[in-house]
């Protein structure tokens, strides 16, 4: 391990936090921002232990695509999902669907799974032992197959890219 | 003009918190008002939030962001949380309206040995 | 808004005497946790029932919560959960020493 | 005579102290040698007599010696000695039947006793006896009394392993020492009455003492203290059963001293008490009845010293009657009595402790015809035997005439006539005891299986014996010559003034008390030869007049009682305390409350109420209720407890309290995560155990309290409002440096509660990682459905996210510490956040990996947090302030701008340390108790 | 305006917070009660950030977040309650 | 450092916990030395500042430099001095015995002690109610951890109750203190006491409600009857040191009630005078009864003892609930003199216990002890000095409570009870000894051999027997000095009859 890794364990958590304390304290004078420089350096050096594995972002945009891809999608969800609440209950075709997974790492699988909860009419429910396979619950869905594309697609990939890669 | 941004954001954060807690009312089986809250309460209070900071930076001199950060939060942690509760109900056979696929045996042989990993 | 806040700390008592009544540990400490939250709100409201003017000195306004019961409370609420602390691990020591978790370490199990 | 008073030195208090000094010294020589005890126990007391005897001369000139040491002085508790006649005569007694006592005993005691504890205790006894008879203060003599009856108790019960002895001597101590207690009482409102506790003062003010109102209660007292001690019947059971002493005991304890004690007190007091009708008959009945019941048991006694404890009973009321009649000749007959009975009662124990000694029984039926065998012992027995049945020429004759003569002057009184013919008859009952003791010990055929045969004591075990019998003779035949001075200022001393012509001559003529002499020998004579027919009929009603049983089975009731009171009362139910308690505060707070003055609702302006109040409001109340409905399904009440605490937490940021929903939100949590771990191991669900009746009274008790402090949160909410509060507002940023006031009364205002609060913290932990230490608890392997657990121990997708939020939380909790002194926070809350977040790691990943990635020590980081705390409260000292004064500034700095530092902000991190150390503490050690469940859990399946 | 649509949005949100409430007391099964509560901080986090434009106070800020914090650990612990019975093995 | 030494008392031994707590992994022996020191000094500290304020001097501290009412203030008068010495010396005796064994049977035994120590004494000095209060969950909380220390089942379960109850009385104590302030709206003692003397008359209902649920509280921590119910198994289940220190403990409540009663709601207190009163003397009779009938009822000796100590409640109650000066006076005699002898009484059985092996204290014939002739001795003079016989420190103060109790209207009650109590106390402990010591056997090696369970273990370790003897010394050294003692009490019960200086003295002005 490098000194510089040493010293500054998550290179790109430190100034996520720096930023974090700006945005908690509500305001930018030079003070904070020392302050803020200063938490952004120790917080990850004390809980490295906690923290070991080190993040590596390798696409930066296609993080920023996602995000923008995923908050869209937890718009129209919700209203989705409003719909379905405030309409006939007994139309609704609940199902579960075993969705294979690529995605290996904790990280993005953890991701995938949070993303899969907050977009369209899903909760992802179980993860399978081996890895392999999460278990979705739908609360209204015709076609499974769809689905799993769509989230394969539209989810899964980008997450391979920004955190699978070399 | 901001008044009407702020009536937008709060009556919808309203009405999302309303129908989430309505879909946790009235669906039918656990999983299905699982979906109730912890989509509409993302967006309900995410518009509340997002009111509230509006509110604040148009009050007082600066901006104020922090709301963002409650935001962000929620957005981590209401998945886990909905993840968590549907893992328990699986785990207690809650019943289901949908068909809940068997466990792989695999799944099924290591629960005989629980309690010796750590 | 006084008769709501007395029949709510008096409604939080009568909860908490009659769990702490019970003859097993865990709803007694239930009790005991209902009687903090019942007397932390006495506590409180002894300054009066006052909105939205919390006691953080900002220019200009002179109206104020009365600060002294709230820090008494809060005072009151760290002794409580160190006591509730106490008493929740006791009542565990109590179960594995008398076999079952009654009061007295009566019945069985 | 008029009394002259002089003031000694030293020399009266050590007569009584020196014994005592004595009982030690006599302790530790007794390893040098057994025979040390005894020599150093005469030395002992000869030296007490050698210090009075220069004094004899003074008392006998007519003065009397006081000599005092202050105590306590502002009671009235002083340490004053006093010596005059009727002390002088009874010191005489205590010391020189104590000499023959030490020198008979010390040929009685075998080898297998232990004679350093015996004289020890002996002398103990005899300083107290000496106490008694010299004291001045009645206080001091109130413990001197008390002395001997702990004394006596020792020595009774010396031969402890015998089962008589030992309840013998605890029967004496009870019945002694309760009348010690009542004497006691007595004697504090003599000294109310008198206004001292001088016998000096008492004793010149008979006239108000007998016109107080207290006076009855207060005779009674000291009366109760008297017949206790003198074994005055109803009293009297105690007496015989401390025979089982060694016989020098019963010797000493039951001729010259102890016994005598009560009787002292009735001379003592004489003049300060007598006088009145209830004295009269108080004091004359009960020494008539007691010298009739003994008397009459006496006859009948198989016991040897049985007889003479009965006796014994009986002579005391004889002389308790005499001191009852209350006239001043009665009172000389008395003292003459007292120092007769000594003589002839001495000697006849230790005669009979010859007997016993020699011949290995005290058994009536089996001692006969012992004169063949050791008749200079017998010869002894008889001269004080018949001065005992009051037979002419021996001592015990002049003074039984002089009662027979007094009884005859209460003739002219209703039942007058009762008086001599009872005192007749208790004569011929003596007559016939006497008779008893004599012809069937040592004549009346041959002894009956013997344990051992009888001779001869060794020479110097008679010695005393024979003193004694010289004794009775040189009184019984010249008493003008031997008694008549001493008697004549031992009187002196009880009448407190001059003593009333009498004449000690043997013959005063054909009067009727010699009369009554003569028909007390001649039907004793008779009684006894008619015994058998009487003994049998003794045999039926016997036992009930010794009332020992009774008193036994009043010992046995009280025990009985108290048991099972106390059953009753404390269970070990907590139930029933906590049930006790909240009727006890009920009653106190309906006592309080109930009032025709005050009303109940006050005249301040009321708040309106909204909506969404009333709804918060309703669901904190079904909740609650709900909770207690459904408690007995832990887990659902635990979740309903979670959502009551989050309404209290609304209710807090509603009434404009921030920083309480804060620490509330904090605290609930890390609540709800203990209750958890520890519902693990605990059943899931309560029984139903109580029943409707329960159910019911226990609701009854919740109502009447829940409507309590509704009615009193009313009555103070509608009530106008002053406080202290506006010092806070308006100090708290000029004197205190903070605008959140909440924050500067906890770190500042009143920092020591908090210091005191996080000691209480921080105390939690250690009482919690001490109970936990080496607890092994076994989890269950299945829930309470039955099902085995999830295999998943850290679900992927909750661990990778909790990692993440670490660094969050921690820096909302830095935040939350650094505002505090401004804004909602502070060390507390701060404390707690970073513990939360710590807690989520072992949720998330288990206690063993986060137990390894978090190394520090938890007691130092809550001993640092003290620490620094404390030393930041000591610190104002060096600038010359008090205890936790409060310093802050704004500083400059460049880049960085102004900031403020403040001392408070010490604090508060010391406040942080405590709060983050004690919460891990708590929880890590309850995960490592988890973790070691799992282990047994493992072992239990490998077996 | 703003005032009114602050109350009708307080009696949305008041209404969410009573039908929560009424999961948590029916049930019927432990996933739904916690579910109940979860969603019942959430609501409480909406009515303070209402509550806080109401009143125009910055201050209900940092409860918000601390119920955010709370109640996901809450139901995190709860959850890992009812799947191994032991939270933090 | 002088005008500083009415804080010392109270973080000294706090100070002293932390840094116990900061050598937590160092040896035993200096964990042993650390503590020992502490409370060593603590009994010099104590005493110095008993002789300066015997002089009748009132001394105030203000802490944080805030003026009373508004921050906390310490004061320093000869009650609060009299208690602090006290205290320090029960707690160093039973310190010396607990080093013998005893605080190796768990963790932080001196840590817990330390602080127990910085509870009581910071709850004698404080002269805030509020502040009270937190001292008053400081030393209990501390005390659940030296009760339960070592562990056991009886022990827990006593421990348990305990804690209960009492968590419920300081529940009890925060609704009194929130009633005051909100009517009253102060915490200073002080400051309560004029407030009270002045009370609206519309709010005296509410006053008295206050006063008397505080009271409650306090005779919970007394052991008052009805409330010594959990005191008899708390105190005859824990370790012996611990029941000699918690000799002390009940006398929070009543230096509480003492302080509190005679400051706030004693003579002055206009409509509100002498509020519990009517409660005291009655409540303190019955104690007494109670207790002597749970001596009589005792099945072994530390319960026995447990018992003798609600008896002593009632009895220094009786002293209280006469309020004169000479009641008072008589009382605060009383209550070193049944602190130390209960204290040596409790060593005292243990030592008993561990001689008799596995008989322990129960009260039934076993085989002749170790030192049987000195542990019979000791039991005797404890035995006196309890039952309240002369010559010891228990007469006097016996005396001095009949004699105060003659001016008092109950004084046939009182007189009645004490006396007769006093008997049944010397009838159950002459059963006692005479089980214990006189119908002790000689051990016949034959049996001895085969029969372990009536075999004695050999204690032969005589210094715990030297540590009861010190206390049984001390209670013959306030027998001795009575004199000055009593001079001593009697000023201290004048002081306390006369708040005005003690009000004067903080607040600084007349009331
Ligand atoms: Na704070
Ligand atoms: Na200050």
């Amino acid at each position: 391990m490098t000194t510089m890794a040493r010293l500054l364990p998550h290179p790109i958590l430190s100034p996520t936090l720096t930023g974090l304390w700006l945005l908690l304290v509500n305001s930018i004078t030079p003070g904070q921002i020392v302050l803020g420089l200063l938490l952004g350096w120790m917080i990850p050096l004390l809980t490295q232990r906690f923290w070991p594995e080190v993040v590596t972002i390798h696409k930066p945009f296609t993080l920023l695509r996602y995000i923008g891809i995923l908050l869209w999608d937890i718009i129209m969800a919700n209203f989705t999902v409003a719909r379905l609440i405030l309409g006939d209950l007994d139309r609704l075709k609940p199902v579960f669907i075993q969705l294979p997974l690529s995605v290996t790492s904790d990280l993005a699988i953890s991701l995938l799974a949070n993303s899969i909860t907050l977009t369209p009419g899903t909760v992802s429910a179980r993860l399978s032992e081996d890895r392999r396979y999460l278990l979705i619950h739908a609360l209204n869905e015709a076609d499974p197959d769809t689905l799993i594309a769509t989230i394969k697609q539209r989810y899964e990939r980008p997450l391979q890219e920004i955190f699978e890669q070399c | 003009m901001l008044e009407y941004l702020l009536s937008f954001l709060i009556l919808t954060g309203a009405i999302f918190t309303f129908i989430g807690s309505l879909g946790l009312l009235r669906l039918k089986d656990f999983y299905m008002r699982l979906h109730g809250p912890t989509k509409a309460t993302t967006l309900g209070v995410g518009s509340l939030l997002i009111a509230s900071a509006v509110f604040f930076s148009n009050r007082d001199a600066g901006l104020s962001l922090h709301e963002i950060l409650i935001t962000l939060f929620l957005f981590i942690t209401a998945p886990v949380s909905a993840h968590l509760l549907a893992k328990a109900a699986l785990h207690l056979n809650l019943h289901s309206f949908a068909k809940i696929p068997i466990k792989s045996i695999k799944e099924k042989a290591s629960s005989d040995t629980i309690g010796i990993k750590h | 808004m006084e008769a709501l806040v007395a029949i709510l700390i008096g409604t939080l008592t009568g909860c908490g005497v009659y769990l702490a009544l019970r003859n097993r540990t865990f709803p007694v400490v239930l009790g005991l946790t209902f009687l903090s939250y019942a007397v932390n709100l006495f506590l409180l409201v002894m300054g009066r029932l006052t909105i939205g003017k919390p006691p953080i000195i900002v220019e200009g306004v002179t109206e104020y919560a009365d600060p002294l019961p709230q820090a008494l409370v809060l005072t009151a609420i760290v002794i409580s959960f160190a006591m509730t602390a106490f008493v929740i691990v006791l009542s565990l020591k109590a179960h594995l020493e008398m076999g079952n978790d009654h009061v007295d370490g009566k019945h069985k199990p | 005579m008029p009394n002259s008073y002089i003031i000694l030195s030293m020399n009266l208090s050590l007569v009584a102290l020196i014994p005592f000094v004595g009982a030690i010294f006599v302790a530790s020589i007794s390893r040098l040698g057994r025979l040390h005890a005894a020599w150093g126990a005469g030395f002992v007391t000869l030296l007490a007599l050698a210090i009075l005897y220069p004094m004899i001369a003074d008392v006998f000139s007519g003065q009397i010696i006081i000599q005092r040491f202050s105590w306590i002085p502002v009671l009235g508790l002083d340490l004053a000695f006093r010596l005059d006649g009727l002390g002088l005569l009874f010191s005489l007694m205590i010391l020189g039947i104590g000499l023959l006592i030490i020198l008979y005993a010390r040929y009685y005691l075998s080898e297998r006793d232990d004679m350093g504890r015996f004289f020890a205790y002996l002398l103990m006894f005899m300083g107290s006896m000496l106490g008694i008879v010299l004291s001045e203060n009645i206080i001091q003599l109130l413990i001197f009394w008390e002395l001997t009856s702990l004394s006596s108790f020792l020595l009774i019960s010396y031969w402890q392993h015998r089962q008589e002895s030992r309840s013998g001597a605890r029967m004496a101590l009870a019945v002694t020492g309760g009348g010690g207690l009542a004497l006691l009482g007595g004697f504090l409102l003599l000294g109310e009455i008198c206004n001292s506790y001088d016998l000096s003062v008492i004793l010149r003010s008979g006239d108000s003492i007998r016109a107080h109102a207290l006076y009855l209660p207060m005779l009674i007292l000291i009366l109760l203290g008297a017949f206790t001690k003198s074994a005055q019947f109803p009293f009297h059971f105690w007496l015989p059963n401390a025979m089982a002493a060694p016989t020098p005991v019963s010797a000493y304890l039951h001729s010259a001293t102890m016994v005598k004690a009560g009787v002292f007190l009735l001379a003592r007091f004489f003049p300060a008490l007598s006088g009145t009708s209830e004295w009269f008959w108080l004091v004359s009945m009960t020494g008539l009845v007691t010298l009739l019941v003994a008397a009459y048991i006496a006859m009948f006694k198989h016991d040897l010293k049985g007889l003479l404890a009965y006796s014994t009973i009986s002579h005391l009321g004889l002389i308790t009657l005499l001191f009852g009649m209350g006239t001043p000749l009665a009172a000389v007959a008395g003292v003459f009595h007292i120092i007769n009975h000594a003589i002839f009662k001495a000697s006849l124990f230790m005669a009979a402790g010859i007997i016993d000694h020699e011949a290995g029984t005290r058994d009536m039926r089996r001692l006969r015809g012992l004169w063949k065998f050791m008749p200079h012992t017998a010869l002894l027995a008889m001269v004080a035997a018949a001065s005992m049945a009051g037979v002419p020429l021996f001592n015990g004759f002049l003074s039984k005439e002089m009662f027979f003569a007094e009884t005859l002057h209460h003739t002219h009184q209703p039942l007058g006539w009762l008086m001599p013919a009872a005192a007749t008859l208790a004569g011929i009952f003596a007559v016939a005891y006497s008779l008893r003791f004599i012809h069937t010990v040592f004549f009346n055929g041959e002894p009956v299986d013997l344990p051992k045969t009888p001779h001869e004591p060794p020479r110097w075990m008679k010695v005393p014996v024979e003193i004694l019998v010289a004794l009775c003779l040189l009184v019984g035949m010249l008493p003008a010559l031997t008694v008549e001075p001493i008697l004549a200022v031992a009187a002196a001393g009880v009448l407190q003034g001059s003593v009333p012509e009498h004449d000690l001559a043997i013959w005063h003529g054909f009067n009727p008390a010699l009369w009554m002499s003569i028909i007390a020998l001649s039907g004793g004579i008779l009684i006894y030869l008619v015994r058998r027919p009487l003994s049998a009929w003794y045999e039926k009603i016997g036992d009930r007049l010794e009332f020992r049983s009774l008193y036994n089975y009043m010992l046995n009731q009280l025990f009985k009682i108290s048991r099972y009171i106390t059953h009753l009362l404390n269970a070990h139910s907590l139930q029933q305390m906590l049930f006790v308690f909240m009727l006890f505060i009920l009653a106190l707070g309906v006592t309080g409350f109930i009032d025709n003055v005050s009303a109940l609702t006050g005249d301040r302006i009321r708040l309106p109420v909204d909506g969404v109040s009333v709804l918060v409001t309703l669901i904190l109340i079904i909740a609650a209720i709900g909770a207690v409905i459904l408690h007995r399904q832990r887990l659902v009440s635990l979740i309903l407890m979670g959502a009551v605490g989050l309404g209290v937490s609304l209710v807090f940021i509603k009434f404009s309290a921030p920083d309480l929903a804060l620490t509330q939100l904090s605290v609930e949590v890390v609540t709800i995560v203990l209750m958890l771990l520890a519902l693990y191991f605990l059943p899931q669900f309560s029984p139903r155990e109580s029943g409707n009746y329960v159910r019911s009274r226990d609701a009854l008790v919740a109502i009447a309290a829940g409507s309590g402090v509704s009615l009193l949160v009313w009555a103070i909410l509608t009530r106008p409002y002053y406080s202290i509060a506006d010092y806070f507002l308006s100090n708290s940023v000029t004197g205190g440096g903070g605008t959140n006031v909440v924050n500067v009364i906890l770190v500042d205002f009143r920092g020591y509660d908090t210091l005191g609060e996080i000691t209480v913290l921080a105390l939690a932990g250690l009482g919690i990682y001490a109970m936990l230490h080496q607890l092994k608890l076994s989890g269950s392997e299945q829930d309470s459905q039955g099902q085995i657990w999830d295999h998943d121990l850290h679900p992927v997708i909750m661990a990778s996210f909790v990692r993440l939020l670490l660094p969050l939380a921690l820096l909302v909790s830095v935040y939350i510490l650094l505002r505090g002194h401004n804004l909602p926070g502070g060390g507390f809350i701060a404390g707690l956040i970073t513990a939360v977040a710590l807690i989520m790691q072992y949720l998330a990943n288990g206690v063993a990996w986060a137990h390894s990635r978090l190394s520090v020590n938890m007691h130092h980081v809550i001993g640092a947090g003290i620490f620094v705390a404390v030393l930041t409260g000591v610190a104002s000292w060096f600038f010359d302030h008090p205890f936790l004064t409060s310093t802050f500034s704004h500083l400059h700095w460049p880049i960085i701008g102004e900031f403020e530092l403040a001392s408070a902000m010490m604090f508060d991190l010391g406040v942080y340390l405590v709060v983050v150390g004690t919460t891990l503490l708590i929880l890590i050690y309850l995960g490592l108790v988890h973790k070691e469940s799992h282990l047994t859990n493992v072992r239990k399946r490998i077996r | 305006m703003l005032d009114l649509v602050i109350s009708i949005a307080l009696g949305l949100v008041a209404a969410a917070v009573a039908m929560s409430f009424w999961r948590l007391l029916r049930g019927p099964s432990l996933p739904d009660r916690i579910l109940a509560l979860d969603t019942l901080y959430v609501n409480a986090i909406a009515l303070l950030m209402l509550l806080g434009i109401h009143l125009g106070s910055a201050l209900f800020f940092e409860a918000a977040l601390l119920i955010a914090l709370m109640g996901f650990i809450g139901t995190v612990a709860l959850c890992k309650y009812l799947l191994r019975g032991d939270i933090i093995e | 450092m002088i005008s500083h030494m009415v804080i010392l008392p109270v973080i000294w031994p706090l100070l002293f916990g932390a840094l116990l707590l900061l050598l937590q992994k160092q040896s035993l022996q200096v964990l042993r030395i650390v503590s020992i020191s502490s409370v060593s000094v603590l009994v010099l500290l104590t005493g110095w500042l008993l002789s300066v304020v015997n002089n009748g001097e009132i001394l105030v501290y203000a802490l944080g430099n805030w003026p009373p009412p508004f921050g906390i203030v310490l004061v320093a008068d000869r009650l609060a001095a009299w208690m602090l010495i006290i205290t320090a010396l029960v707690s160093l005796c039973a310190l010396l015995y607990a080093v013998r064994g005893t605080d190796t049977m768990g963790p932080h035994f001196h840590v817990l002690y330390q602080l127990q120590l910085f509870g009581l004494n910071g709850a004698f000095l404080t002269g805030d109610l509020f502040n009270l209060f937190v001292f008053f969950e400081i030393l209990l909380l501390a005390s659940y951890g030296l009760l339960l220390h070592g562990g056991g089942r009886l022990r827990t379960m006593a421990g348990l109750h305990f804690v209960i109850i009492n968590l419920v009385g300081s529940t009890l104590f925060l609704f009194a203190v929130g009633t005051l302030y909100g009517l009253l709206g102060t915490l200073n003692m002080a400051d309560l006491a004029v407030k009270v003397a002045n009370v609206a008359s519309e709010d005296i209902a509410l006053i008295r409600t206050a006063g008397l649920l505080l009271f409650a509280v306090f005779a919970l921590k007394a052991a008052l009857l009805p409330l010594y119910l959990w005191l008899p198994a708390a105190y005859a289940h824990t370790s012996a040191p611990v029941a000699a220190l918690f000799a002390i403990m009940t006398k929070v409540g009543a230096y509480s009630i003492l302080r509190i009663y005679t400051l706030i709601f004693g003579e002055q207190a206009g409509p509100i005078a002498n509020l519990i009163q009517p409660w005291l003397l009655p409540l303190a009779l019955a104690t007494l009864v109670a207790g002597v009938l749970g001596v009589l009822a005792s099945t072994h000796l530390r319960q026995q003892v447990a018992y003798l100590v609600v008896a002593s409640v009632g009895t220094l109650f009786i002293a209280f609930g006469i309020n004169t000066s000479a009641g008072i006076a008589a009382g605060l005699y009383y209550l070193p003199h049944s602190t130390f002898a209960a204290a040596a009484f409790f060593l005292l059985a243990d030592g008993i216990a561990k001689r008799r092996g596995e008989m322990g204290d129960r009260f039934e014939p076993g085989l002749i002890m170790m030192h049987q002739r000195i542990v019979g001795t000791l039991f005797f003079v404890a035995a006196v000095l309890v039952t309240g016989l002369p010559p010891l420190s228990g007469f006097v103060a016996k005396f001095m409570i009949l004699q105060a109790a003659l001016s008092h209207t109950a004084l046939p009650w009182i007189m009645a009870i004490v006396l007769i109590t006093s008997l049944f106390t010397i009838i159950a402990l002459a059963r006692s000894g005479s089980l214990i010591f006189y119908r002790a056997q000689a051990p016949q090696p034959s049996h001895a051999a085969t029969d372990s369970h009536v075999r004695p273990s050999i204690v032969s370790d005589i210094n715990g027997l030297v540590i009861a003897t010190c206390l049984l010394a001390l209670c013959v050294v306030i027998m001795i000095w009575a004199g000055a003692i009593i001079e001593f009490v009697q000023a201290t019960a004048n002081q306390l009859l006369q708040p005005d200086d003690y009000i004067k003295s903080v607040l600084g002005v007349e009331k």
